[in-house]
């Protein structure tokens, strides 16, 4: 698997997490990312833009600027929306290639069971597809 | 009392999670293993086929499963059809009885989706029975709306699984047929609480899932009376449901084996009775759970901001709750890291939620192995989590 | 080997028996039933529902297992549905895609009522593909009769239950193709002989159980290609397979979920996977059943007045033969008696045994498991019984 | 259980089969039983008296004689037969009233398989349902 920016954010990421041997110190954070999260303008909260989970519902709204992907989400939950500000950070600013270089299997170093779950009807892991998704037709044009 | 009856469980010999989500499905109980296991490892065979003794063997143990079953729930053997489950044996009836004798169905707005998609598929037309504003159906309404559409066909829930309402069967039964309706119970939420006699009941089908009252996963039943059943053509084609076969025309067996097309979960259905057999032996009474529940509610009660959907008191198995101001995923997450596990959400019932103008509820869910403890846990962390997810941004001093 | 073998099966463990029934249902290895046993008692939940860690768990557990099974078979993961077995899954197909595509199909002589009955019941018009003498299906005439009839529904067995016929599937798909017709493969009796590669077949559906592949009772599965299975409406209606659920409407998910409506058989699905990995573990080659087999028919052919009908050399699994002059229940019975554990009677293939005349037969059907010793105690037994059936009358001293 | 001359039948011809300690000696007799079942006359071969088993075919003719019934029958197959002949010796020159006073779990003493068998496409089975249907019709004109 190849070094890049994003798989050393995802690195960077799980040793932060890392650092709670509390799961509940680690899940108040998360909520706290989530409290920080950027508020997604109302006019990105369309059924296009949205991921709908068994559970909560995710809105992504998805722009590429000068060769880079940005992304910018919202979720009705708290914690969901503090994943969503994790996947963010790894995510977002990046472009096509180095996402789509990126296993998504490597997410799972954060240990974060939300984030890889196998329900295909998670919001979470319906989001990473759409990051997915964006990023390739991204790259296809290129 | 239910600290005893855990130990029967090897799950929670194995784990400290407290679980609650019995409604989903339940733990199993070591016998119900161990009766499965004595097939796969000492006469695995093939039923209702060419008789050697292994076969022979398998079958009796099939039947007498089939028998048991039955009787638990006060059918006569030949009445009780096997199927995957509770969701089965509605699409069963849906596709080889109403649709061909009816246009429209009568469902409870507190139906799960097992009890409303299947009508759909067969075309059939959705009348909706209104409710009473603590979820209880409105009798007279129900009367009113059957007396206009007699010889109709209703299906409604035994017990609710989002909020616990036991419905009055008998009663809605006894209407039903007074205008020569006919009506299915869903039996999924009610077998492993009340006794069910669906003779007494005078059901015309009743439908329940093993995995929900202790048993395994793969199997439940139908029950219908016979003749209604005798009036069915199978649901599915194959091996083992026919009396001759030839290209041109294939002729069935009787009921119930002209729906158990192909080879059964043969080593389900043994589990399923053993299932049914420990249930009946730990005698419990409704009572023990109703004295849980109260705690739970009582306890719930005490929380702030907390929403209760009904406060009625025909409640069993199951309490749906929210937490003002907080989404009821993030505290099932929450629940989760500190190792309760309940269920959040639409419990799959999508048109009460919406009804009641939610996305979702916070549901406990209860079985005979839960104790007062547990629910004590329970309430701690519904705390915790609230205190984490409520606190003011940067707060930190506060969590400990 | 297979002594070897034996030992990983604890139904021989527990006695003495012959196990020569293994296509109406094989043994299983200890190893499914440990799979099993973990989930009921670690991590049993419901899945695909409400998110807590332990139906996370069990989800992922459920999905790697379609993972793998898809896998086995050559099939991307979500062109593989789950269903009760290869009976379910041909009529899913017959009901759900079939009936309203098609007004007839195309089958062969050799096929099981499971591959009959679910067309009939949908009231498809049957066509029937003649057999060469030695029961193997006549390519020139298929060839013809899809030419005469293009854009059709063929269903074909993989190998037949009662005579071991391995079927030039490749071919005959190709041949389905050219005209423009979709094929379903009935692989009941593949699964556990064959290494299957439905994208190199290129098979549009793919049937098949796992009991007969030493996995658990009440599981088998549908291989469809995903456009297929994409046009294709819900087969039953219920929990987890839906988007948004209304009195009015309902949507649904994509397939495979589409299809598995309520909840499904997990710990049989977890336990079909394990029986998959064992399968693929032994690494044991379609040539030392052949070994089996043609030991088992030479032993065979030594006997007097022995019928066998066919003397095709692509044939696998299983043989079926008669005494003359003697019914073949009464093999059966007296084989039981000395136990020995093989099916008499029609296979569930009644309209091949007209055609020949017969009421059944005896079929030996073999597994991994099985060995000379196997063949040679069967001989030795059909030989006693023989002589029990056909000396004269009162002639009590011949016996002994 | 009422004690009547169809009971001791059943707890004569128990204690004869029992007298065989190898299963295969005792099989050898019920087909010897088979070879000597009276012919049955072919017009009764007809479909009404046919019992449909899974394996193999019974053909059960009754009639009635001075307040007691009879019973005759065949079958394709040897073992059955002389299971035929064994119920035959049973429950034929008997009244409707005795064969109804027996359970046919008293069957289970003979010890034979076939006999008390769970299949219900089994051909004994329905032979022996056959019967006690036979006696209640026959009860019932009483
Ligand atoms: C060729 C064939 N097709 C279909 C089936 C039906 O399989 P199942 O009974 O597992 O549904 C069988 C098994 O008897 C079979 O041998
Ligand atoms: C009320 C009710 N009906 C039907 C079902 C469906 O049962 P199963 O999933 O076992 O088919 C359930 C279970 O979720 C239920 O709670």
């Amino acid at each position: 698997m190849p070094q890049n920016k994003i798989s050393k954010e995802i690195k960077q990421l799980a040793d932060e997490l890392e650092l709670f041997d509390d799961v509940m110190d680690k899940y108040e954070y998360i909520i706290e990312l989530g409290r920080a999260l950027h508020v997604l303008n109302e006019k990105y909260k369309t059924t296009t833009n949205l991921v709908q989970g068994c559970q909560s519902q995710v809105w992504l709204h998805e722009y590429e600027k000068e060769g880079k992907l940005y992304f910018e989400a919202d979720s009705d939950a708290l914690i969901v929306k503090g994943l969503v500000q994790i996947l963010i950070r790894i995510y977002s600013a990046h472009s096509s290639k180095e996402i789509l270089d990126i296993n998504t299997a490597l997410l799972e170093e954060l240990h974060l069971s939300e984030i890889i779950s196998s329900g295909r009807q998670n919001g979470i892991a319906s989001m990473i597809q759409k990051i997915y998704t964006y990023a390739r037709q991204d790259n296809d044009k290129k | 009392m239910n600290t005893i009856i855990k130990k029967d469980f090897p799950f929670f010999n194995n784990n400290d999670i407290v679980y609650l989500d019995s409604a989903a499905t339940s733990q199993k109980p070591q016998i119900v293993l161990d009766k499965m296991q004595e097939y796969y490892t000492q006469y695995c065979a093939n039923t209702h086929r060419g008789e050697h003794e292994l076969g022979d063997k398998a079958t009796t143990e099939f039947e007498n499963s089939r028998d048991y079953i039955a009787k638990f729930i006060g059918a006569n053997t030949d009445e009780l059809v096997f199927t995957k489950g509770t969701t089965e044996a509605i699409n069963f009836v849906a596709s080889s009885f109403v649709k061909s004798r009816f246009t429209k169905v009568f469902l409870s707005e507190l139906e799960h989706h097992s009890n409303i998609v299947p009508w759909q598929l067969q075309g059939l037309e959705i009348v909706v029975l209104p409710l009473d504003k603590d979820l209880n159906i409105n009798l007279e309404e129900y009367e009113k709306l059957l007396r206009l559409n007699p010889k109709s066909f209703v299906s409604i829930t035994h017990v609710s699984n989002s909020f616990g309402i036991i419905n009055p069967i008998k009663k809605l039964i006894n209407i039903a047929h007074k205008y020569e309706c006919l009506i299915l119970i869903d039996g999924a939420q009610a077998l492993a609480h009340l006794r069910i006699d669906v003779k007494d009941l005078d059901a015309d089908f009743y439908a329940v899932s093993a995995h929900k009252a202790y048993g395994p996963t793969g199997i439940g039943a139908l029950y219908g009376k016979y003749a209604l059943l005798e009036s069915m053509s199978p649901y599915q084609g194959g091996g083992s449901m026919i009396t001759e076969v030839s290209f041109k025309k294939s002729s069935y067996l009787k009921p119930p084996l002209r729906f158990e097309a192909g080879t059964q979960a043969i080593a389900e259905v043994i589990g399923f009775k053993a299932a049914l057999k420990y249930l009946f032996t730990l005698k419990q009474t409704q009572k023990e759970e109703d004295i849980l529940l109260k705690y739970a509610k009582e306890k719930l009660q005490g929380l702030s901001r907390i929403q209760l959907y009904t406060q009625a008191e025909n409640v069993l198995g199951n309490i749906s709750f929210n937490i003002k101001g907080v989404h009821h995923n993030d505290i099932g997450i929450l629940l989760s890291k500190q190792s309760i596990m309940l269920r959040t959400g639409h419990h799959c019932a999508m048109p009460i939620m919406k009804k009641l103008g939610i996305k979702g509820t916070i549901r406990l869910s209860f079985a005979l192995y839960n104790t007062k403890e547990d629910i004590n846990k329970t309430i701690q962390a519904i705390q915790k989590a609230i205190h984490l997810l409520t606190k003011n941004k940067g707060d930190k001093s506060a969590s400990k």
